[in-house]
């Protein structure tokens, strides 16, 4: 009984919550690590990218919330994505050809476009606060959850329920497709193997009559589809902010390059790496083991490693720890 | 025409605060709006604003911000900063330098009470020392033994949580846990699950409702492990119980107020206006447009130096009490050598060194509505 | 110099003194300040991007020891907490160097297997040890009028003194996390430093007993006079009125200004030449190669790894001068403005845009991008407000669009950026790689 | 008119002109051999041909068609392969998957059985066909790099130096099997170091010095020209 | 001079190298021939301390460098060239050649900063070593050319120049010859034997040009799949039937049969 109270606890504040937030940054991460691998270059303009495929996304929604218009239990908002993706690639295969294909052309170095996507961001960013400007916009409706913490512990008859939301469920099991998805594509397609063969060497790509430009928008319409996904649910489970996608670019890179660039997988475990160190390592363990201790028995301190403060640091600590383990990531990643 | 009279309003336009501040703007500027279409000011002198961005997190762009207002637009005040940090630099860096008069609405760090201003720095924000006091009073009538407190990680924040702390544990009440949380982070899960760890009756949220506060009530409703807050006063705001409705039921608000109708006339006065009139620190700002104009006008001069000794003469008492939207009359009144006692959108009562003496407004979510419990 | 550089420094120079006398010469002299001191650090990046190709994205971290350290260095210590703790953390101290040379003992003696294990319960007791006399110790400090003061304080000393030392502190952060992290190729040294610094901003927000944390230390005694004292003295007054300025408050702030100005460029103009004459040299020609291909390097007899960590720890160096430099203008160590947008990634947008491998290229970027990101905000504000003017006051979308005006700035420094690289893909003043070293031309 | 005729070929790769007024021609099933000192520019020419550097002036006419501004790949499908001299292998992709890519804009259902040819001749890359091309011995990327070549099955196969760094046995087998595959009908163009064993199987040879065409003539002529054989093959 | 004892390596599974016994006398101009894949570039790697080996020794001069880095075996004498360029791709030839000299003064920091007129001296010195060098390999035109931009048999050649830019012991060539202009091979062939005598340097040369291997390499040590498969004279190595199934190949002329 307190076993199962308390892991019922454990699961509710760690395991769920770190899993829906790692499935979160592992959508934003593939997108990124796409890039990073095919186009070899750090997109920094990806954070605003999924910002402003979520803008449109809400936008529609409202416009569909006005008119009645619902798909009651699930959130209006996944009625609107497509739209909202439709968006983020047109933006994304806008930018190419205005601001990336002209380095591409030089053969610019990838920091060159880094940078550049920097601008890219700053531009996206403007963009989108003139528009719907900085406040944070809640779109959610429809069912939040799908048992309530009450509701489960009555179900359950502990002391301890476990919450699962929606927009949790959808996250995670949107993110096991993707990965999966791009994972045969990338391996086992035509134009897979010809995004790869570009990203190993561009001159000898032509050489075997690929289209480069080909190759490059594919790579952007996945990657932007991704980002619009991305945000989208990651705004259905928490909120949309603009200032959020500046701050969410940290972990998401983090986790790109904690899994090895360009590497799907990688990816998807170097996000999970990262979000359950956030959540796991600075956990205070004194419910946990007041439950398991003795009856009327409790902890004094916290029962805690490091407090919360630290949690990002901790969370680094272990990427950086990782990579002295494995210099390239997780799954050999490029090095570029 | 005669020369305008320009007001900074040097804000935090960009980064952590971006989405505070804009309501905030649209209140200061209310006020200039209303003083300037007056006609009453000096004469009717036209008064206008011009921003500056404080960026809240870079003090060095706030300075240079700050310097452009007062050396190249030259602004005759200032109604800013956001926060207390660049506040503090551009006071010592700009206000001091130039001896012109600023007015923030929002920097509510202790340490500003403290701090050498040379009498040009003022605030219509109390100090979060006195908060703290409202707010261990509150919880020690309510009965409650104990509580977990969060904090959003900056001087406010951190401020803010120490006074409550220190204050509550003096009456005898229980901090289970204290856990900072980063504004405009992408998950709270972690400060949630060692809070709920600690447990306590209560969670003490000393946040801004549309930054990490706002995630971590999210994240709490969500896994159940609160269900009543504590909220001061950057939480205060219509925007939360819309959001949230009535799941909040039962949660405290303290903010500064009195039942002086000034709050629901601003409110009113901000209606179609494109933001809510009681938004956090929108009063505030709205106040402190108010003041400088009216102190300029009662010392019958724009120069910094001078009017500066008035802004606690039309403040307070003794005089004729003035509300949002009654800014003509207070011109009028004070043209003709009469007094004034601002009372403003919060309730104005500056005391020295030239703060908000705070009179604080206790509410409670009812029916998903913000019910004013009693006054402080 | 060739032509190029000096049309471009010309016009930087030319786009200031319109500053000067469009807006004032504070705002002038106020953005030059920040402009030196933004240079300092682009150089700093130069160095370990430009010349040798590490990808540090650390930068933030450097920047901000350096401010900690024109704290620690400038504050007046703070007599209670010392009494109430000084001993206590002494003794954390030297309990943490014991843990730190029993590692090292355990390490160099034990049987390579047990290495592992007995360094890891090594580091936990001592973990534990410290925290025994740790805890106590800032609970006491940060208890003593946390509103005011609730740390240590500093030495005392001119601030002055604090930026060599912020130079030296930096280093050996930078020769410590060189060690760790050199090992890794580019984009993993990149999140790896980036991690580092993160670490290294929790530590300064939240060890308040060090630092105050995010409350702020302000009030960092100056180099230069203060304006309200200024204004006081007749000297300067009669000097004021000798150069015919009308405010003397304005002239107060100005001359303050100008003496910064005068430090700061000192300090760049040293740090300069010894950038300019390491890379100039075979030293330079070193580390272009090193870049180019360890492994051939590496077989020429090139010691890789040495040479990465001194020109790591070099730019590290100047990056935290450049902190304290930045710590002494503001007056204040604010931890919780440094973000990696405004305190690393602009810094790497002004060394690419500058041209990177070219340390006059990076001193133009920061010059700038500093600029950009003071006066694209007032820019956006005009913009803003002559484009919707002819919307006329009341309508919906002119309100709209001017309470956006602040987010032009995003929208500028983006639209510049990418002009700028645009017509410049290599840099503005690119590096110069398709001759031989200057020497050998010269020679 | 020739099969390939490259003709008048100036250019340079934006500096100064590499090739100067450069003319090279094969015929289907004819051997044409591209010997030269180091530099002479016979890796520009093959690059010009295949549209890699941007021409000033001349003309690239494959087959009666003009293909002087058509994108490298896009010559591809016009029946053109190549093997260029260095960094000529996906590093990061088996040695399997880069045949695979050779085979890129083949439709037909042959391309497993191609591949096994070059298996058997290529024994070492059968063994090999799941290790990354990058970890490859140098002449065992070089026997990768023309097996990718031949698995496009062009109207026209060019090759850089396909023997540099293979060995001895190797590179007899690949001679003969350049010769089998030119018997159908396939133009080969090939710049060599090797130059006599190439020259003993060419049908034309061209030797460029500074961009220039010197010498043009069969193979066994130039062979026989005492000049060529001491400037440039050696004695 | 170098004494290699059973060296092994393996590359997860795969034995690139196993247990290979060597010594290379001083003074000698020692070959190394092999199919493709026999082991000769990773052993040159592991005796030039790119990876250490899976097992076995490595002495020069009966000191044990088997855990030496690259850089400390340049400075006791060691030079290698690489069998696929590694050119410093941004500078020019020159410089290129240039950084090449061990112990600079002008490479330590202290010295460029405070002591730079010695520094001056010395890169006048190693600026006339580069230019004879660069006459040496006839590339006097593109000696300001970025070395990224050189043509194949260029770089090789660079690399080859590499090594004349100081006095080593021993010089390990791998495939110095691939791409290089016959003619110009035999004149780098004369010279390596004018080092070979007059300078003694010691050469260990990585070939498949039997004639190259013919002209210069006494002894000859063959390998094949990792293991020294024989060591002899040109002569001996030419008539052994292994090396000849394994390696040479009959050698038969190509006849060009014109279908008719
Ligand atoms: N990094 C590596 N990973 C895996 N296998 C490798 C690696 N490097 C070399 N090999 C394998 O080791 C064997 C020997 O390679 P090596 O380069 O030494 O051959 P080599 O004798 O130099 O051949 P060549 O004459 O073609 O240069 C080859 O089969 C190669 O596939
Ligand atoms: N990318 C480039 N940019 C500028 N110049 C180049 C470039 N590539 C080659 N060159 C120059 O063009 C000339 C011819 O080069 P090319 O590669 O055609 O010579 P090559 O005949 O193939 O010599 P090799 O037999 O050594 O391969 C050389 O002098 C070289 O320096
Ligand atoms: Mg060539
Ligand atoms: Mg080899």
């Amino acid at each position: 009984m307190e076993i199962l109270n308390a892991l019922a606890l454990f699961t509710n504040f760690v395991v769920v919550p770190a899993t829906a937030y790692g499935a979160q940054l592992a959508l934003g991460a593939l997108g990124v690590t796409l890039i990073f691998g095919i186009l070899r270059f750090a997109n920094f303009a990806h954070g605003e990218l999924m910002s402003f495929g979520t803008m449109i996304t809400i936008l529609v929604t409202w416009f569909l919330q006005n008119m009645g218009v619902s798909i009651d239990p699930f959130p209006t908002a996944l009625l609107a994505l497509p739209i909202g993706v439709l968006a983020a690639i047109s933006m994304a295969l806008v930018m190419d050809r205005m601001v990336f294909r002209f380095y591409r052309k030089q053969r610019s170095n990838p920091i060159v476009f880094a940078i550049v996507s920097v601008g890219v961001m700053f531009l996206i960013a403007g963009i989108i606060r003139i528009v719907i400007g900085p406040a944070d916009q809640s779109f959610a409706d429809g069912e939040r959850f799908i048992i309530g913490a009450i509701d489960s512990r009555r179900a359950l008859g502990l002391d301890e329920g476990i919450a699962i939301k929606q927009s949790q469920l959808i996250t995670v099991v949107v993110t096991a497709i993707v990965v999966a998805w791009l994972f045969w594509f990338l391996q086992k397609t035509r134009s897979g193997k010809a995004m790869r063969a570009y990203s190993d060497d561009e001159d000898l790509a032509l050489l075997s009559g690929i289209n480069p430009e080909r190759v490059v928008m594919i790579c952007w319409i996945i990657a932007a589809a991704l980002a619009a996904i991305a945000g989208t649910l990651y705004g259905l489970d928490k909120t949309y902010k603009p200032f959020i996608f500046l701050q969410i670019l940290l972990p998401i890179f983090a986790a790109t390059i904690l899994g090895g660039i360009g590497q799907p997988v990688g990816a998807i475990l170097g996000a999970f790496i990262v979000a359950f160190s956030e959540v796991t390592v600075t956990y205070a363990f004194k419910k946990f083991l007041t439950y398991l201790g003795p009856t009327d028995w409790a902890p004094d301190g916290l029962v805690q490693l490091l407090s919360t403060d630290y949690k990002f640091a901790v969370s680094f600590i272990i990427l950086v720890a990782v990579l002295l383990i494995r210099p390239t990531g997780i799954i050999r990643g490029k090095v570029i | 025409a005669q020369e305008q009279v320009k007001i900074g309003m040097l804000q935090g336009f960009t980064g952590p605060t971006e989405s505070l501040v804009k309501p905030m703007a649209l209140g200061g500027e209310l006020a200039i709006k209303e003083v300037s279409d007056s006609g009453l000011l000096l004469g009717g002198r036209e008064v206008v604003s011009v921003r500056g961005d404080s960026t809240c997190i870079d003090a060095a762009a706030a300075t240079a911000a700050a310097d452009r207002l007062v050396t190249s637009d030259g602004v005759h005040g200032i109604n800013g900063a956001t926060c207390s940090g660049a506040t503090t630099a551009i006071l010592n860096n700009v206000v001091r330098a130039n001896g012109i008069v600023m007015i923030s609405p929002s920097a509510t760090s202790p340490a500003l009470s403290e701090i050498e201003d040379d009498g040009y720095f003022f605030r219509t924000a109390p100090s979060d020392a006195r908060q703290g006091q409202i707010i261990a009073e509150i919880l020690d009538r309510r009965g409650i033994k104990s509580a977990a407190l969060t904090y959003t990680n900056n001087d406010y924040g951190k401020g803010l949580a120490d006074a409550i702390q220190a204050a509550y544990e003096a009456k005898g009440g229980k901090i289970t846990a204290v856990a900072a949380h980063e504004d405009g982070k992408a998950d709270y899960s972690a400060e949630i699950g060692t809070l709920a760890s600690a447990g306590g009756e209560v969670l003490i949220v000393a946040g801004y409702l549309d930054q990490g506060g706002k995630g971590i009530i999210q994240a709490s409703l969500d896994t159940g492990a609160f269900d009543k807050f504590v909220l001061p006063d950057g939480m205060v705001g219509e925007a939360l119980t819309d959001n949230f409705g009535d799941m909040l039921d039962g949660s405290i608000g303290t903010n500064p107020g009195t039942d002086s109708p000034g709050a629901s006339m601003l409110a009113e006065l901000a209606s179609g206006k494109g933001f809510k009139g009681d938004d956090p620190y929108v009063p505030e700002a709205y106040d402190a447009s108010a003041l400088l104009l009216l102190a300029m006008q009662s010392a019958g001069s724009t120069d910094s130096a001078v009017y500066k000794d008035h802004i606690l003469k039309v403040a307070n008492a003794p005089g004729e009490k003035i509300y949002p939207g009654e800014l003509a009359k207070a011109l009028q009144i004070l043209a003709d050598g009469g007094d004034i006692d601002y009372v403003g959108g919060t309730a104005l009562e500056l005391i020295e060194p030239g703060e908000s003496a705070g009179s604080f407004r206790e509410t409670e979510i009812k029916g998903g509505k913000w019910e004013t419990e009693m006054y402080h | 110099m060739t032509k190029r550089v000096a049309l471009l420094y010309g016009l930087m120079c030319l786009v200031l003194i319109a500053i000067g006398f469009l807006q004032s010469w504070n705002v002038a002299f106020g953005i030059f300040n920040l402009c030196v001191i933004s240079a300092v650090m682009a150089l700093g990046v130069n160095m370990q991007w430009g010349y040798a190709g590490l990808f540090n994205v650390g930068v933030m971290g450097f920047t901000a020891l350096g401010g900690l350290t024109a704290v620690l260095v400038s504050m007046p210590p703070v007599g209670e907490a010392w009494a109430a703790a000084g001993g206590d953390i002494a003794l954390s101290l030297l309990s943490l160097a014991a843990t730190i040379v029993a590692v090292i003992y355990a390490r160099r003696f034990v049987h390579p297997a047990l290495k592992l294990p007995v360094t890891l319960v090594l580091l936990l007791a001592g973990y534990f040890l410290i925290g025994v006399f740790f805890g106590p110790a800032t609970d006491a400090i940060e208890s003593i009028d946390p509103a005011l003061s609730g740390y240590l304080g500093g030495a005392g000393l001119p601030v002055l003194v604090a930026w060599p030392l912020a130079g030296l502190v930096a280093a050996g952060g930078g020769w410590l996390i060189g060690r760790i992290a050199l090992g890794l190729r580019a984009d993993y040294l990149a999140i790896a430093t980036l991690g580092i610094s993160e670490i290294i901003i929790a530590i300064i927000k939240y060890e308040e007993w060090l630092s105050r944390g995010v409350k702020n230390v302000t009030g960092i005694p100056r180099p230069v006079p203060y304006e309200v004292d200024l204004i006081e003295s007749e000297w300067f007054i009669s000097l004021a009125n000798f150069f015919g300025a009308t405010e003397i408050s304005d002239a107060a702030s100005l001359f303050v200004k100008l003496c910064y100005a005068v430090l700061f460029v000192i300090v760049l103009a040293i740090i300069m030449w010894f950038a300019e004459r390491a890379l100039k040299s075979p030293w330079g020609r070193m580390m272009r190669a090193i870049r180019d291909n360890r492994d051939a390097a590496a077989a020429m007899g090139k010691d890789v790894k040495r040479r990465h960590l001194q020109t790591f720890v070099l730019g590290c160096a100047v990056c935290g001068i450049a902190g304290a430099m930045l710590t002494t203008l503001d007056g204040q160590l604010t931890p919780t403005s440094y973000i990696p947008l405004r305190y690393t990634f602009l810094i790497w947008v002004m060394v690419i845009l500058g041209g990177s491998g070219n340390n006059w290229g990076s001193i133009l970027g920061g010059f700038i991008i500093w600029f950009l990101w003071v006066e694209a905000e007032p820019f956006g504000n005009w913009f803003m407000s002559t484009i919707t003017a002819p919307l006329g006051e009341g309508s919906e979308l002119a309100q709209h669009l001017v309470a956006g005006a602040a987010y032009m700035r995003y929208l500028m420094m983006g639209a510049i950026l990418l002009i700028v690289m645009r017509f410049a893909p290599k840099g503005l003043i690119p590096e110069a790689t398709n001759r031989s070293t200057a020497m050998t031309r010269s020679s | 008119m020739s099969f390939l005729s490259a003709t008048g070929m100036t250019g340079g790769y934006g500096g100064s002109d590499i090739l100067h007024d450069c003319t090279i021609t094969v015929e289907k099933g004819e051997i044409a051999v591209v010997v030269g000192p180091n530099g002479a520019g016979k890796s520009t020419a093959m690059k010009a041909v295949f549209g890699m550097l941007n021409l000033r002036e001349g003309s690239v006419v494959l087959d009666g068609k003009d293909i002087t501004n058509l994108a490298p790949q896009e010559r591809v499908p016009e029946g053109m392969g190549f093997v260029p001299q260095n960094r000529n292998v996906f590093v990061s992709m088996t040695v399997e998957e880069n045949l695979d890519m050779g085979a890129f804009i083949r439709k037909d259902d042959k391309i497993e059985e191609t591949k096994q040819q070059i298996f058997d001749l290529f024994p070492i890359l059968g063994e090999k066909r799941n290790q990354p091309a990058g970890e490859l011995s140098g002449g065992q990327r070089q026997q990768v790099a023309v097996g990718r070549a031949l698995m496009t099955q062009p109207k026209l196969l060019m090759l850089d130096e396909p023997t540099a760094g293979v060995s001895p046995i190797v590179m007899d087998e690949l001679f003969d099997k350049i010769v089998e595959v030119a018997r159908t009908g396939v133009a080969i163009l090939m710049v060599e170091q090797n130059a006599r064993q190439a020259l003993e199987i060419a049908d034309h040879g061209f030797v460029l010095v500074q961009g220039r065409n010197r010498f043009t003539d069969t193979g066994e002529a130039l062979l026989a020209n005492e000049e060529v054989r001491r400037s440039f093959l050696g004695g | 001079m170098i004494r290699v004892e059973n060296i092994a390596k393996n590359f997860g599974g795969i034995q690139a190298v196993d247990g290979v016994s060597l010594s290379i006398e001083k003074g000698s101009i020692t070959g190394l021939i092999g199919p493709n894949g026999a082991g000769k570039t990773t052993l040159f790697n592991i005796i030039a301390g790119v990876f250490p080996p899976s097992s076995g020794k490595i002495f020069l001069d009966d000191e044990d460098v088997t855990h030496l880095e690259p850089h400390e075996l340049f400075h006791k004498g060691l030079l290698r060239t690489f069998q696929i360029a590694h050119e410093f791709s941004t500078l020019s030839v020159l410089d290129n050649l240039m950084v090449v000299p061990g112990n600079q003064p002008g490479e330590q920091l202290r010295h460029s900063w405070f002591n730079y007129s010695r520094v001056k001296e010395i890169e006048a010195q190693n600026y006339e070593r580069a230019l004879e060098v660069i006459d040496f390999l006839e590339i006097d035109h593109i000696k300001h050319e970025l070395a990224g931009n050189l043509s194949g048999g260029q770089k090789k050649l660079l690399e080859l120049g590499r090594t004349m830019m100081v006095e080593p012991k021993i010089v390990f060539l791998d495939e110095v010859g691939a791409g290089v202009n016959r003619t110009l091979l035999n004149t780098i062939a004369t010279s390596i034997k004018r080092l070979n005598e007059e300078r003694d340097y010691t050469f260990c040369l990585i070939e498949h040009d039997m004639d190259f291997i013919a002209s210069l390499c006494d002894p000859v040590i063959v390998m094949a799949e990792g293991k020294v498969l024989t060591q002899g004279t040109i002569e001996e190595v030419k008539n052994n039937e292994e090396v000849i199934e394994a390696y040479l190949g009959t050698g038969r002329k190509h006849e060009r049969k014109v279908p008719s």
